[in-house]
């Protein structure tokens, strides 16, 4: 299973003063399986590809494939593809609307047929997934704190069973434990469901901690696409295209520059300190004092 | 196209026109509608000098100036075919039952000629003052209502509210859509009552998100210290310019021609 | 809320904007023949939603410029903008009356009562445009375009009208009843409530 | 004397939801008391719901205490005269940038603070154009806010604050809708005016980037005061913060796991250079 886009351009308002191209000859390719990133100064098209990615908006030119179907063929079933590809907007919580909570959840599987048993069940069970507690499932979705009604939200798209994630900034406006607690419910679902996971994000710390793959979009193009290590090797296009690396990456080649032996690639926390760790080591084997060394 | 709407149809120019105070535009497209009521056969030369004579002078292209007639296409075939057919009077051609009398296309075309002379009047001032300034100009000609307790200086503040926040619900309500979509609703199908029906999860967010929006722009005037049309002082005062009271004189003089033709009977 | 002046002003601009975006991007595209005021919108619906809400004089003024401004906008229709704007207090200014003064609906917390005051509501407002609306629109067809015109497209717009009048009244009650308590839970509730009284 | 003194304040939100019954209630703040100096740049920090926006609507006066009292420039903020002095003089700035510009022209909205205190037109242009000087916005004075970016449209905000010249604003998380080069933009304005103009700020934020230039930090956490020091006291404190649902700025979490294992450095390293420096000599 995969989700293609092939030569897809998407141009708004054409034909008038205010024609914007939005995305200019993109070819990606999304298989099942992986955790993806997208990443791109504002207005570089990313909510604009993502929103390709389920049918929300037509490509003006180019062709979207699901599963090596054209999804804008006459007669393809598009409702049914958007309960494949689940698309989680910025400020998810604005788009609430139900009484309570579970119903609210269950309105993605009602809208795709399913009994109210079922729905219930694919409600809680989505519920469940992002860590959203059994008693408050009759409250009102606005009497709810902000990290709590992202959290429903979510799950409100979790719901319908989609093979696809898509979420566009899904931690804007929460705070640090919130921001973490969302991402790793995502790693959860990612690994034990085996969702393929596509993340548009603004932070570079967080893309370098979860994803397998970064796509960098740069004024409608694709202007790198792959892993982590290997796209924040380039922090200096990077930053020229208003980016940036992680700053663990900065630290490393700060440290290389003033000779110590680390791996520049680390872009974890983590990373960065197991080569520090390794390299202080090796300094010391050989006799030598950091002080010297610098 | 949600994001860059330019609201109305404004068309940005340097023209005396764009330049004159809004209020004399106002007042003008006020005496133009007049003066086309008053019109009988030789006044509509009149109208039609003064009209192409202010079309030149606002630089708007001409296909801009006449976009908006297309959609009274449907008005003005009822108006012409209607006054055609029932106005009473010396007939010039009898088919079957149809009677078309002189009467009538008289009356048809002088109906017809009016109501495009009264769209385009109107364009070129939509088109040459922008939705702001002709809140100002109303807020200042309405001011004298103030005193029978209307509150002008509020309403025109509701006014410019509102033009500023159209763009951004827009913009909202295509987003909310978009999720909403993105979770299988369906907007297009169903019979009218299912229709009303399936807004509600566009609805209730929109408007829950617009008083939301409503609460914080009231704490941010608040904190800038807004409290209500006394005591304030304005950056941009509407004031007569010697081209503006000019122009008030030549409006003065289309009337008074007006007024004249009409009461000679021509 | 320490200002109510101000926190009224801002509401109902907001929600003059409101009203203009639903009655554009929410237009069911049946066009009657007569081109004007006949596709049927939720510019009326809106009115009385704005009365529910907010009470009959701001959700009338916020209604009607947003009506108003819709007309302002369009030169097709610039002439028409007074009648608007008077036309749709109007109807915001009876609904609020019924709804406020004599249903106390902010006070009621029996679901079928408010819904009664609400049903009656938009029903006492959109009958005051059923009638009003061909009316006055009349009087201006005659002078502008005729006796004869305006005689034919007299009994378009009332039919128009009355459509429109059905449906705004169901669309308005179905989405007051939804978003009574959205308000509600969202705190919003008890600060409209303000400007109702 | 501080310019800003809060003490013991509390606030309690009433919500009613139906006629009649009980009011829910919910203690927003509790027994704040706090001491803010002149031309002091403050950071405020707290997880979500910790009242830290209720605390900053205290500093202007757009709310007033349930408890205690709460001082700027010396005047009560319970006062009702001094409402529109204590107003002049504490600026702030929201979090979402759309919904704060009132003017439908950039510098009709900076204008609009001047206009409400009655400021002669001639001194309302003199005070639009030097702010949006300041915030580096004077090329987009005629545009539609509509059209900016977001960080522009904060600029703009707090262009609309500085026109009516304040000696304090308080910003209330205004980066949390922006992407890093908005924030930037917002953070670089923000501390040049603090710099140059001495204006004092008190700035709200979720980013702990954003905090080490403070000169001192406040940290809530479900209504009270829990902490309060230099960036570098409250970041040496990380199992704290982690407790309290915040974070502490990359580096200085690098510096404090590199610590963990033994190796030698001082706590509380705040940035890149810092670590290097210390790693290196
Ligand atoms: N509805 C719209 N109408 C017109 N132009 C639009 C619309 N939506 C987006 N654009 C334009 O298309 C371009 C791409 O926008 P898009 O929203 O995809 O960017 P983005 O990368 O998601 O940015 P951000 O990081 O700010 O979310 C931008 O220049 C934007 O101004
Ligand atoms: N208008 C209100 N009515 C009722 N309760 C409120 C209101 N505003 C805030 N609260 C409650 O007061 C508490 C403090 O809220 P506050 O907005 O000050 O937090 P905050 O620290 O600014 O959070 P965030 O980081 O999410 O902006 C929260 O529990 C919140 O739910
Ligand atoms: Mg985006
Ligand atoms: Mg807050």
């Amino acid at each position: 299973m995969s989700l293609k886009l092939e030569d897809v351009t998407y141009t708004y308002s054409p034909g008038t003063a205010y024609e914007m191209h939005a995305l200019e000859h993109i070819n990606l390719e999304f298989p099942n399986g992986q955790f993806v990133g997208i990443i791109g100064h504002t207005g570089s098209g990313k909510s604009t590809l993502v929103q390709h990615l389920n049918g929300l908006i037509r490509p003006t030119a180019g062709r979207v494939l699901y599963n090596g179907e054209d999804i804008w063929k006459e007669g393809y079933p598009l409702r049914e593809l958007r309960s494949h590809v689940g698309l989680v907007f910025q400020y998810p919580e604005h788009q609430l609307f139900e009484t309570d909570v579970i119903t609210d959840v269950c309105f993605g599987p009602k809208n795709q047929g399913l009994s109210s048993e079922e729905c219930r069940k694919r409600a809680e069970e989505a519920l469940d997934h992002v860590g959203f507690p059994k008693e408050m499932y009759e409250k009102s979705p606005f009497e709810l704190s902000g990290g709590q009604k992202r959290r429903v939200a979510i799950a409100g798209v979790l719901a319908m069973n989609p093979d696809f994630l898509v979420l566009d900034e899904p931690t804007a406006g929460l705070d640090p434990k919130g921001r973490d607690e969302i991402l790793d419910q995502l790693v959860l679902l990612h690994k034990t469901r085996g969702i393929s996971v596509v993340l548009v994000s603004h932070s570079m710390e967080d893309i370098a901690k979860y994803v397998e793959r970064i796509i960098v979009m740069n004024h409608g193009h694709v202007a790198f696409d792959d892993t982590p290590k290997k796209v924040f090797a380039h922090y200096k296009e990077l930053e020229k295209i208003g980016l940036a690396a992680p700053q663990m990456t900065y630290i490393m080649h700060a440290l290389k520059e003033h000779g110590m032996d680390v791996d520049v690639t680390a872009t974890t926390v983590e990373e960065a300190r197991d080569t520090i760790l390794a390299a202080l080591e090796s300094q010391k084997k050989n006799g030598k004092k950091g002080a010297e060394v610098c | 196209m949600l994001r860059d709407i330019t609201l109305g149809q404004y068309y940005p120019a340097d023209s005396i026109l764009h330049r004159l105070d809004p209020r004399v535009k106002f007042v003008g497209t006020i005496v133009y509608v007049i003066s086309l009521f008053l019109f009988h056969n030789w006044g509509y030369l009149l109208g039609t000098v003064f009209l192409a004579v202010m079309i030149k002078l606002s630089k708007v292209p001409f296909k801009f100036i006449t976009k908006g007639l297309k959609s009274i296409f449907v008005l003005l075939a009822i108006t012409m075919v209607f006054n055609i057919l029932f106005t009473p009077g010396e007939v010039l051609v009898r088919i079957w039952k149809i009677t078309i009398t002189r009467e009538g296309v008289a009356m048809a075309c002088r109906m017809s000629v009016r109501l495009i002379f009264l769209m385009i009047g109107s364009s070129l001032m939509t088109l040459t003052t922008t939705p702001n300034q002709l809140t100002d100009a109303l807020e200042s000609l309405l001011g004298p209502l103030k005193k029978i307790h209307v509150p002008v200086h509020e309403i025109s503040m509701m006014m410019s509210i509102a033009l500023r926040f159209i763009p951004i619900l827009l913009e909202e309500t295509d987003k909310i859509m978009k999720a909403q979509m993105a979770r299988g609703a369906d907007f297009e199908s169903g019979n009218i009552i299912q229709r009303v029906k399936n807004m509600v999860p566009l609805l209730v967010p929109l408007f829950i998100s617009a008083f939301r929006r409503a609460n914080d722009l009231a704490l941010a005037m608040e904190a800038r210290c807004y409290h209500g049309g006394e005591g304030r002082t304005q950056m941009k005062p509407l004031r007569y310019q010697t081209r503006d009271y000019a122009a008030y004189g030549v409006l003065m003089a289309y009337l008074v021609c007006s007024i004249g033709l009409r009461v000679c009977g021509l | 809320m320490k200002n109510e002046k101000v926190w009224k002003i801002a509401m109902t601009g907001v929600f003059a904007a409101l009203s203009y975006v639903v009655f554009t991007f929410l237009q069911f595209k049946i066009w009657l023949p007569g081109g004007d005021a006949t596709s049927i919108h939720f510019g009326n619906a809106v009115c009385v939603l704005g009365a529910l809400i907010l009470g009959g004089v701001y959700g009338g003024i916020g209604g009607a410029i947003g009506m108003t401004i819709g007309d302002l906008l369009d030169p097709v229709y610039v002439v028409y903008a007074p009648k608007t704007f008077i036309l749709k207090f109007c109807i915001g200014l009876i609904a609020g009356l019924i709804a406020h003064k004599i249903g106390k609906i902010n006070e009621q917390t029996d679901q079928k009562q408010i819904f009664k005051w609400a049903l009656l509501a938009a029903i006492g407002g959109l009958l005051f445009n059923v009638i009003f609306d061909p009316l006055i629109g009349y009087f201006y067809k005659l002078v502008l375009l005729g006796k004869p015109a305006a005689e034919v497209t007299l009994s378009w717009n009332v039919a128009a009208t009355s459509i429109n009048a059905i449906l705004s009244t169901i669309a308005s009650v179905v989405i007051y009843m939804a978003l009574r308590p959205a308000l509600q839970k969202s705190g919003l509730f008890s600060q409209v409530k303000a400007a109702a009284k | 004397m501080g310019m800003i003194r809060a003490a013991g304040l509390g606030y309690e939100y009433l919500r009613y939801e139906e006629e009649g019954q009980e009011p829910e209630v919910t203690k927003a703040i509790e027994d704040v008391s706090l001491e803010i100096q002149k031309g002091q740049f403050i950071a405020v920090l707290g997880h979500n719901g910790s009242g830290k926006s209720t605390l900053a609507k205290h500093i202007n006066a757009l709310l007033v205490p349930t408890e205690g009292t709460m001082w700027v420039d010396d005047m009560k903020t319970t006062d009702e005269e001094d409402v529109w002095k204590i107003r002049q003089k504490a600026g702030m700035v929201f979090q979402n940038p759309d919904n704060q510009i009132i003017g439908n022209v950039v510098e009709e909205d900076v204008g609009f603070g001047p206009e409400n205190l009655g400021v002669p037109t001639d001194e309302i242009w003199k005070r639009v154009e030097e702010s949006l000087t300041a915030t580096g916005m004077i090329s987009y004075r005629a545009h539609s806010p509509n059209k900016l970016s977001g960080g522009q449209k904060q600029r703009v905000a707090i262009a609309g604050v500085m026109a009516m010249q304040p000696e304090c604003i308080v910003l209330d998380e205004p980066t949390a809708m922006l992407d890093p080069n908005g924030r930037k933009e917002v953070l670089r304005a923000v501390r040049k005016l603090n710099e140059e103009k001495g204006v004092t700020v008190i700035l709200i934020t979720h980013y702990m980037e954003e905090v080490v230039f403070a000169d001192r930090v406040f940290v809530m956490d479900n209504g009270k005061l829990v902490m309060q020091g230099t960036p570098r006291e409250i970041f040496s404190e990380v199992e704290k913060l982690k407790e309290l649902r915040l974070d502490v700025p990359q580096v200085t979490l690098l510096a404090y796991e590199l610590r963990k294992n033994g190796v030698d450095l001082p706590e509380g390293i705040l940035t890149i250079e810092e670590l290097v420096n210390a790693l290196c000599h």
